[in-house]
């Protein structure tokens, strides 16, 4: 019943992606074998490079999943990255610069609530509206000279780090990587088995019949794309108070696209649009050993390009079409 | 407005413009940019800077300061070496300093300020690989369009060979675009990581903000050294100071002051003018750095000035 | 039966800028009674019961349940109120199993997931005291209609309504299908829910229906018990002219084959077979009419003859010429009009004018082209033309479709295809929800066309249709054609079995 | 009548507001907004040189924000104007270096032409995806972004890096004079060839068979199939002539501006694309006093910073509002009395996602 109301997967999909899935653990298990350090080092790297992309596909889903299509992640995430670090400068506590990024994550949400809900204006065009202010802000208001006071660092497990290869990769992680896996399963359990996930699903799929059946959709929108927010505003604090340390102009490089990409990628799942989202780490973090190991001496332009290019083959030839949910789109009117 | 009354004997006016980027860019725009505030308070001069947003607007950016007849006008990166001549040529009286700007046939009003990075690069190999206990070393560098960053790369494999012939060396360029190679820190830092991971102990990261990235990220793994680039970054980047051995300085501010006074006593050059490369002091490192290696580097810099030293150069 | 008064409307009306949907209607609905209401297309049915559960609010007028004045700000009050409605157009969330459906928005709670068990319990005890059967964890959308109507039914009594309303709930079954219906809701009725029901179908009213309303144009104009009035009565009344009901025309006289399909085998969207190796011939003045519970591959064979679906065996001709699949165009141009049966998805482009929608498929040929490109003032000439012709009530040709009633939308759709000069029409379930004006109207124009010399393929769920229309009839079961009768030696009855079970 | 006002009212009141808002934002942070706006308007049309910037960076907005628009009309979000961009500039690139000998405005043409295939090829590549595999577009437009960049840095790097002496940059050498664009009465000509695109795009979709279509698909994907038309050619075209305009673009930059193929030139103009075609309410005509308007405020920034001090990202707020308040109509209805907004008039696209051909 979960699986019905999920975006269609056919079963050439799922043969494929069992079989590519196992494919890929032989090859990882055997590289391991061969170099652990180096297998230990790229997994590491993608689980990381992963992060930014899974938190924005999981704002863009669940905005997505309840009809709502928001493409200013990237600048939601912008924002997040900005205030987390002016904040962690300010009070010199991570933990609080972490929290504000969230918060301003969410901020930017309702900021996009209250366009695309309440005022029913096109979705896609709030969406670059966030981006382009969230662009002007952080950049006009861009503080000078101040320093960053350190970024949150990898914590071992007791134990559990000291397990052969998923020990260092999963269990020697920094905190927002690590509850990134957490929160993506969370979400998928929300999604699929709670009364907020069908009543979500319901108002992206058919907003009218939730309403006749006494769901206010527009209600339902307004907090999911502020619950979408949290998660970007995670991301953005990932980039400037976990992966880097400093906040820089520009500095989400369009993932906040690549996020959306991920989450359609996965089919509007959590645990799919993880999966893109890894398997997109991956293909970044080869890239990297590519070039760190001048095995091919081929320009990096074009290891560069791997990522993109295996992006679009698996999607245009393995992926069958993928499956919007029904109102996306579309403002929500009362008759 | 205070370039008003720019031109009049009484005053002494300098420009600056940056490439495409932000003048606070912990890298050459703003060592470029102390060096002309430096000249501010020691010569009294009045001064500003543009910001270019566009490479469109290379040329505007440069006239808006010719137009009010400044003395002295400063455009930082080879990026605008074209607009900078046709510049010199349009503005006889105006001084140019073209810093990154390889001078092909000089012009007479204009000087490039150019670095022989390599050496600097050379050198903060030796250091690398005399530091390094895993005989594994790291790059991570923006790009290799942009002729400085090549250099310094050219130099860090040479010096680390020199001292160490089978050393290896993993070094990454940014996979992405010219556009965003200098402005991504997150895929610096992951790289740095990614590097650290496999056992590389020392970090070579230049690049503006993607470099900082990965230097940044050095710094939170305990016991592993990083080697910054172009300034002083023990004070543009603090947070990198746990792991901050050395950088591979162009002295660009002491450079921009020297030419702006001979500009100021009109005895500017034409051509090339060399300014200095060096490595940075240890700061913090001063001590645990054992004092053969400062020796050697010593010994290194030495062979380099008689030319016992060959660096491989240009391609 | 006591006379208690469940529901009261007092001088209830409503616009819609400019439109007059109701104006001041009365209406009283007693404990227990099942209370037809009639009216032609846009008299405004849907938009009072909209009001009564609350997904529109009335301009004026009062509403009183149990003798107590409510207002009914939103669905989740009207629930609350124990009013549940069954819309024209489902409200069933496609992706969802009958179960989600039914517990959407009323959802049971065990710590913080769904208690999908205790749902469980409930609906079968529910099924078990109303008699009627679902499979909870079907996936909705790929159930035939009559099942879907049931889970609507169901999301009601799951809320225990004790006022049931169902609008135009027939429209998309078959006689077998509304039998059952029938039973169910005299079952509800014994259980003291009172309904009211809206048709279009005037003999229904008599057999069901306790008392009947008839609305026009907004208004009331009258309430009646069965005994005192008849079906044309009632016609009259809402249409305000007289209607022929039953119509015998003049039988057929079948020229040379038209159309022809040998050995048709198509897959559905699933991949399954949905027609398998169908075949038939369609004469010219001839209307061959396919009857069959929906959802036997009516809509595959369709899509198949109308080059909108791939097929996998056996071969189509149109007008003698061996017809390529996949490809419209061409079936267009050997003489094939389309009466699709999804008329909001396949049958107009919402967003265009009426204009636009009646070239939909001449727009590249001449008068609608000339050497710069579209040609406005043809098509504007055409539309008025057709607007006339078929009495289309709009504002005129630059009039948006989307703002037409389903009538006038079908209106549309028709005078496109009648216009064009074709020897073959596909008629798709023509009348589904037309008003007994619109549908006599259909009906006559389909007569004319045969009369005219086309051969015509007329699928309906609606058997009385084929019956008055169809020269030959075709009985369509599991994708297979289970038995070709003449109209002379078709009854109902049979009809009817072989359509549910596949022979007599 | 009230409709002509209407249209004017919303676009030149939204200006109003955004400028007020900026400045408001202006003065909180310490500047001063008339001198801001003054150095502003000076820096875009104080002068005939000055208005031709404004022009020159009007140009590329406009043929990207017509690429995106036309896209959108088939239902079709082309994210992927960049490298349609990219790859269009560095077409003309080298055809305007490598083909030598052709009188001027042959070799104007043909470098345009070059550039306008190179994009429109690419396009049709993620129309075709799109069509044929059901590949979403906006996924294939992103990386394609990526890769465009990717392929063009390579070959200036390597096979077509300017190996004159003297040059130790990567970027393609310098065109030939014969095949830069001319300007015309002091209006660059690329800017006017891009207004010529703009009634070109507003023709074919008002009054050409091929618009009918190309509209039809977009409003109603079944109802174009039932009435046989051949929706996945249909989409590969429209991707074809959107990339063209995009590649078109990038000529016109290269002939126009740039005369030589430069890494990074480029930075972000296909996500102003979409910009542009939003504010423009993606309709030719609005497009071309959208594009206008931002080309000003781009050639006025630099002139804001230097002699008022203002941070340029300001005009990246500006833009934010106005293009809020281009949208939200809701203001206008509730300010000036009496304006009734007829159903369908308020702007809504719901491009892109649909996933479905
Ligand atoms: N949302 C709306 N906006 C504007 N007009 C509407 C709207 N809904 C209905 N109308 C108009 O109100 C009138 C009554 O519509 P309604 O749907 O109630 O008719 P109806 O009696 O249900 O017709 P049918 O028997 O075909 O269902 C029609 O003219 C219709 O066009
Ligand atoms: N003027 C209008 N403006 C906006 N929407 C309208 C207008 N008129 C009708 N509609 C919409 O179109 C729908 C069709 O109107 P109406 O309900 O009268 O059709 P209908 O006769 O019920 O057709 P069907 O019986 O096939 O549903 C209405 O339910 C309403 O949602
Ligand atoms: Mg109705
Ligand atoms: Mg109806």
């Amino acid at each position: 019943m979960i699986t019905a109301s999920k975006a269609k997967t056919d079963s050439k999909d799922r043969i494929f992606f069992f079989l590519s899935g196992i494919l890929l653990l032989s090859i990882i298990l055997y590289s391991y074998w061969i170099s652990p350090l180096v297998t230990v080092a790229i997994l590491t790297s993608s689980l990381r490079q992963s992060t930014p992309l899974a938190l924005g596909a999981l704002c863009g889903l669940i905005c997505e999943r309840s009809g709502v299509m928001n493409i200013g992640i990237e600048g939601q995430m912008l924002l997040a990255a900005f205030f987390g670090f002016l904040v962690n400068v300010w009070t010199g506590s991570l933990l609080l610069g972490v929290i504000s990024g969230i918060a301003a994550g969410m901020l930017a949400g309702i900021i996009f609530a209250l366009m695309t809900v309440s005022m029913k204006m096109d979705q896609i065009i709030c969406g670059t509206i966030v981006n382009l202010l969230a662009a002007g802000l952080t950049g006009y208001f861009y503080p000078t000279g101040i320093n960053a006071t350190g970024k949150l660092k990898a914590y071992s497990f007791p134990f559990l780090s000291e397990l052969p290869l998923v020990g260092p990769v999963l269990f020697r992680v920094s905190p927002i990587v690590f509850s990134t896996i957490i929160l993506v399963f969370l979400v998928h359990f929300l999604l699929f088995f709670t009364q907020w996930g069908l009543r979500t699903r319901a108002v992206g799929e058919y907003p009218r019949a939730a309403d006749t059946m006494g769901i206010n959709a527009n209600i339902v929108r307004f907090y999911n794309i502020i619950i979408g927010g949290f998660f970007a505003g995670l991301a953005g604090a990932f980039l400037s108070l976990e992966a880097v340390g400093v906040f820089e102009r520009g500095m989400t490089n369009g993932r906040g696209f690549i996020a959306l990409a991920v989450m359609i990628f996965g089919k509007w799942t959590p645990i799919g649009a993880w999966g893109a989202a890894l398997l997109f780490g991956l293909a970044l973090a080869v890239q990297t050993q590519l070039q760190f190991d001048q095995v091919l001496s081929i320009p990096h332009q074009f290891t560069g390009m791997l990522p993109y290019l295996i992006t679009i083959i698996v999607l245009a030839i393995f992926i069958k079409r993928n499956r919007p949910p029904g109102s996306l789109g579309v403002p929500y009117e009362k008759k | 407005e205070n370039h008003a009354g720019c031109g009049e004997k009484t005053k002494f006016c300098i420009g600056l413009v940056t490439d495409v980027g932000v003048i606070d860019d912990k890298s050459f725009n703003q060592s470029s940019w102390e060096g002309v505030q430096q000249a501010k308070a020691e010569l009294g001069a009045a001064i500003k800077y543009i910001e270019t947003r566009d490479a469109k607007d290379y040329e505007q950016n440069i006239e808006l300061f010719a137009e009010n007849n400044y003395n002295v006008i400063v455009t930082v990166g080879f990026a605008l070496g074209e607009a900078t001549i046709r510049a010199a040529k349009k503005y006889q009286k105006i001084h140019f300093i073209g810093i990154d700007q390889f001078q092909g046939k000089p012009v007479k009003n204009l000087v490039g300020l150019v670095f022989r990075e390599d050496i600097a690069g050379f050198k903060a190999g030796a250091l690398a690989a005399m530091l390094s206990k895993t005989n594994i070393i790291a790059a991570v560098l923006a790009t290799d369009m942009v002729p400085p960053v090549a250099a310094f790369n050219r130099g860090y494999e040479a010096g680390s060979r020199y001292i160490n012939p089978d050393i290896k060396i993993i070094s990454t360029f940014h996979p992405g675009g010219l556009d965003i190679s200098f402005t991504d820190p997150e895929w610096g830092a992951s790289t740095a990581g990614q590097a650290i991971d496999q056992g590389a102990d020392v970090i070579f990261s230049a690049g503006g903000l993607t470099g900082n990235g990965g230097l940044i990220e050095t710094a939170t793994h305990k016991g592993k050294y990083c080697i910054g680039v172009d300034t002083d970054q023990w004070d543009t980047v603090p947070a990198a100071r746990a792991c901050l051995v050395s950088c591979a300085m162009k002295r660009i501010s002491p450079s921009v002051i020297k030419l702006i006074k001979l500009a100021y006593k009109n005895q500017f050059p034409e051509g090339n003018y060399y300014g200095e490369v060096s490595l940075s002091s240890f700061h913090d490192f001063e001590g645990k750095i054992p004092q053969r290696i400062k020796n050697r580097l010593l010994e290194i810099d030495n062979n380099i000035q008689s030319g016992k030293i060959k660096i491989p150069d240009y391609e | 039966m006591d006379d208690i008064t469940v529901l009261k409307l007092k001088g209830i009306s409503k616009t819609f800028h400019g439109v007059r949907a109701n104006s001041d209607v009365d209406f009283t609905l007693k404990k227990g009674e099942i209370h037809a209401l009639l009216g032609e297309n846009g008299a405004g049915k849907s938009t009072l019961m909209n009001i009564i559960s609350g997904l529109l609010q009335p301009d004026k007028g009062e509403i009183f349940i149990h003798g107590k004045r409510q207002k009914i700000q939103n669905p989740r009050r009207a629930i609350q109120l124990g009013i549940g409605m069954i819309h024209q157009h489902f409200m069933i969330v496609p992706g969802f199993t009958s179960l989600e459906n039914i517990i959407l928005g009323s959802e049971p709670i065990k710590g913080v997931t769904i208690d999908f068990q205790q749902a469980r319990r409930q609906i079968a005890i529910l099924s078990d005291d109303c008699g009627l059967s679902i499979d909870p964890d079907a996936v909705t959308e790929d159930l035939p209609v009559g099942i879907q109507q049931r889970v609507e039914i169901f999301k009601a009594l799951y809320r225990n309504a004790g006022i049931l309303i169902l609008d135009e709930p027939t429209a998309v079954l078959i006689p077998q299908e509304t039998d059952t219906l029938f039973k169910i809701l005299r079952k509800l009725v014994k259980k003291n829910i009172s309904i009211i029901f809206i048709t279009h179908k005037l003999q229904e009213v008599m057999q069901i229906a306790d008392s009947i309303s008839v609305m026009q144009q907004g208004v009331i104009k009258g309430v009646f018990s069965p005994e005192e009035t008849d079906e044309q009565a009632l016609a009259e009344l809402m249409i305000g002219r007289e209607v022929l009901l039953k119509n015998d025309y003049l039988p057929a006289r079948p020229g040379k084959i038209v159309f022809e399909v040998k050995k048709l085998t198509v897959m559905n969207s699933r991949g399954y077979e949905a027609v398998s190796d169908v075949s038939f011939r369609v004469r010219e003045r001839e209307i061959v009419g396919i009857a069959g519970v929906q959802g036997n591959g009516q809509a595959e064979l369709s899509e198949s003859i109308a080059g909108l679906r791939k097929i996998k065996s056996g071969e189509i001709t149109l007008s003698g010429r061996r017809m390529p699949a996949l490809n419209p165009r061409k079936m267009i141009e050997n003489g094939l009009a389309h009466i699709p049966e999804d008329r909001l998805k396949h049958g107009l482009v919402l967003p265009f004018s009426i204009a636009d929608n009646q070239i939909l498929c001449t727009y590249y040929r001449r008068p609608y082209v000339h050497f710069f490109g579209r040609n406005p003032k043809a098509i504007l000439k055409n539309s008025r033309k057709l607007i006339n012709r078929f009495h289309i009530k709009a504002r005129g040709p630059e009039e948006a479709v989307q703002n037409l009633s389903g009538g006038n939308q079908q209106k549309v759709i028709i005078s496109r295809e009648f216009s064009r000069d074709s020897s073959f029409l596909i008629a798709n379930q023509p009348t589904r929800g037309l008003d007994v004006g619109s549908v006599e109207y259909v009906h006559k124009q389909l007569i004319m066309l045969r009369d005219k010399g086309l051969g015509v393929l007329l699928i309906s769920s609606e058997l009385d249709e084929i019956l008055s229309l169809s020269d030959t009839i075709l009985v369509i079961y599991r994708g297979r054609v289970c038995s070709i009768v003449r109209k002379e030696d078709a009854t109902m009855e049979s009809i009817g079995r072989i359509m549910v079970r596949g022979f007599e | 009548m009230i409709a002509t006002i209407r249209s004017f009212i919303i676009p030149v009141g939204s200006v109003i507001f955004a400028s007020l808002i900026g400045g408001i934002v202006l003065f909180l942070s310490g500047s001063d907004p008339i001198e801001a706006y003054a150095a502003l308007l000076k820096g875009a049309f104080g002068s005939m040189t000055s208005i031709t910037r404004t022009l020159v960076k009007a140009t590329p907005l406009m043929m990207n924000g017509l690429a995106v628009a036309f896209a959108f009309k088939a239902g079709l979000f082309n994210i992927g104007t960049q490298g349609q961009f990219i790859f269009g500039a560095f077409a003309a690139s080298v055809a305007g270096f490598f083909i030598q000998g052709v009188p001027p405005v042959f070799h104007i043409f043909l470098a345009l032409i070059a550039g306008g295939i190179a994009g429109g090829v690419y396009g049709a590549f993620q129309g075709a995806l799109k069509a044929y595999s059901g590949a979403h577009e906006v996924i294939t437009g992103i990386m394609c972004n990526y890769i465009a960049i990717n392929i063009t840095d390579y070959l200036v790097n390597h096979p077509f890096r300017d190996t004159s002496p003297g040059n130790i940059v990567a970027r393609t050498p310098l065109i030939l004079e014969t095949s830069y664009l001319p300007d015309i009465e002091g209006i660059p000509g690329g800017f006017l060839i891009s207004l010529l695109s703009a009634v070109l795009v507003w023709w074919v979709l008002k009054h050409m068979v091929l618009g009918f279509e190309i509209n039809t698909v977009g409003a109603g994907p079944d109802a174009a199939r039932y009435s046989g038309m051949r929706v996945q050619r249909i989409l590969l075209i429209t991707m074809l002539i959107s990339g063209t305009l995009a590649g078109l673009g990038g000529a016109l930059e290269i002939q126009g501006v740039e005369h030589r193929f430069q890494p990074g030139f480029h930075t972000g103009l296909g996500f102003e694309g979409i910009t542009i075609a939003l504010l423009g309410r993606v309709h030719p005509f609005g497009i071309i006093p959208a594009s206008v308007l931002i080309g000003a405020m781009k050639a006025g920034a630099n002139m804001m910073q230097f002699s008022a001090g203002v941070e340029s990202e300001i005009i990246d707020i500006i833009q934010a509002l106005l293009l809020f308040f281009v949208t939200a109509e809701v203001f206008f209805k509730k300010m000036i009395p009496g304006m009734r907004w007829q159903k369908g008039e308020k702007l809504s696209l719901r491009a892109g996602w649909g996933g479905k051909v």
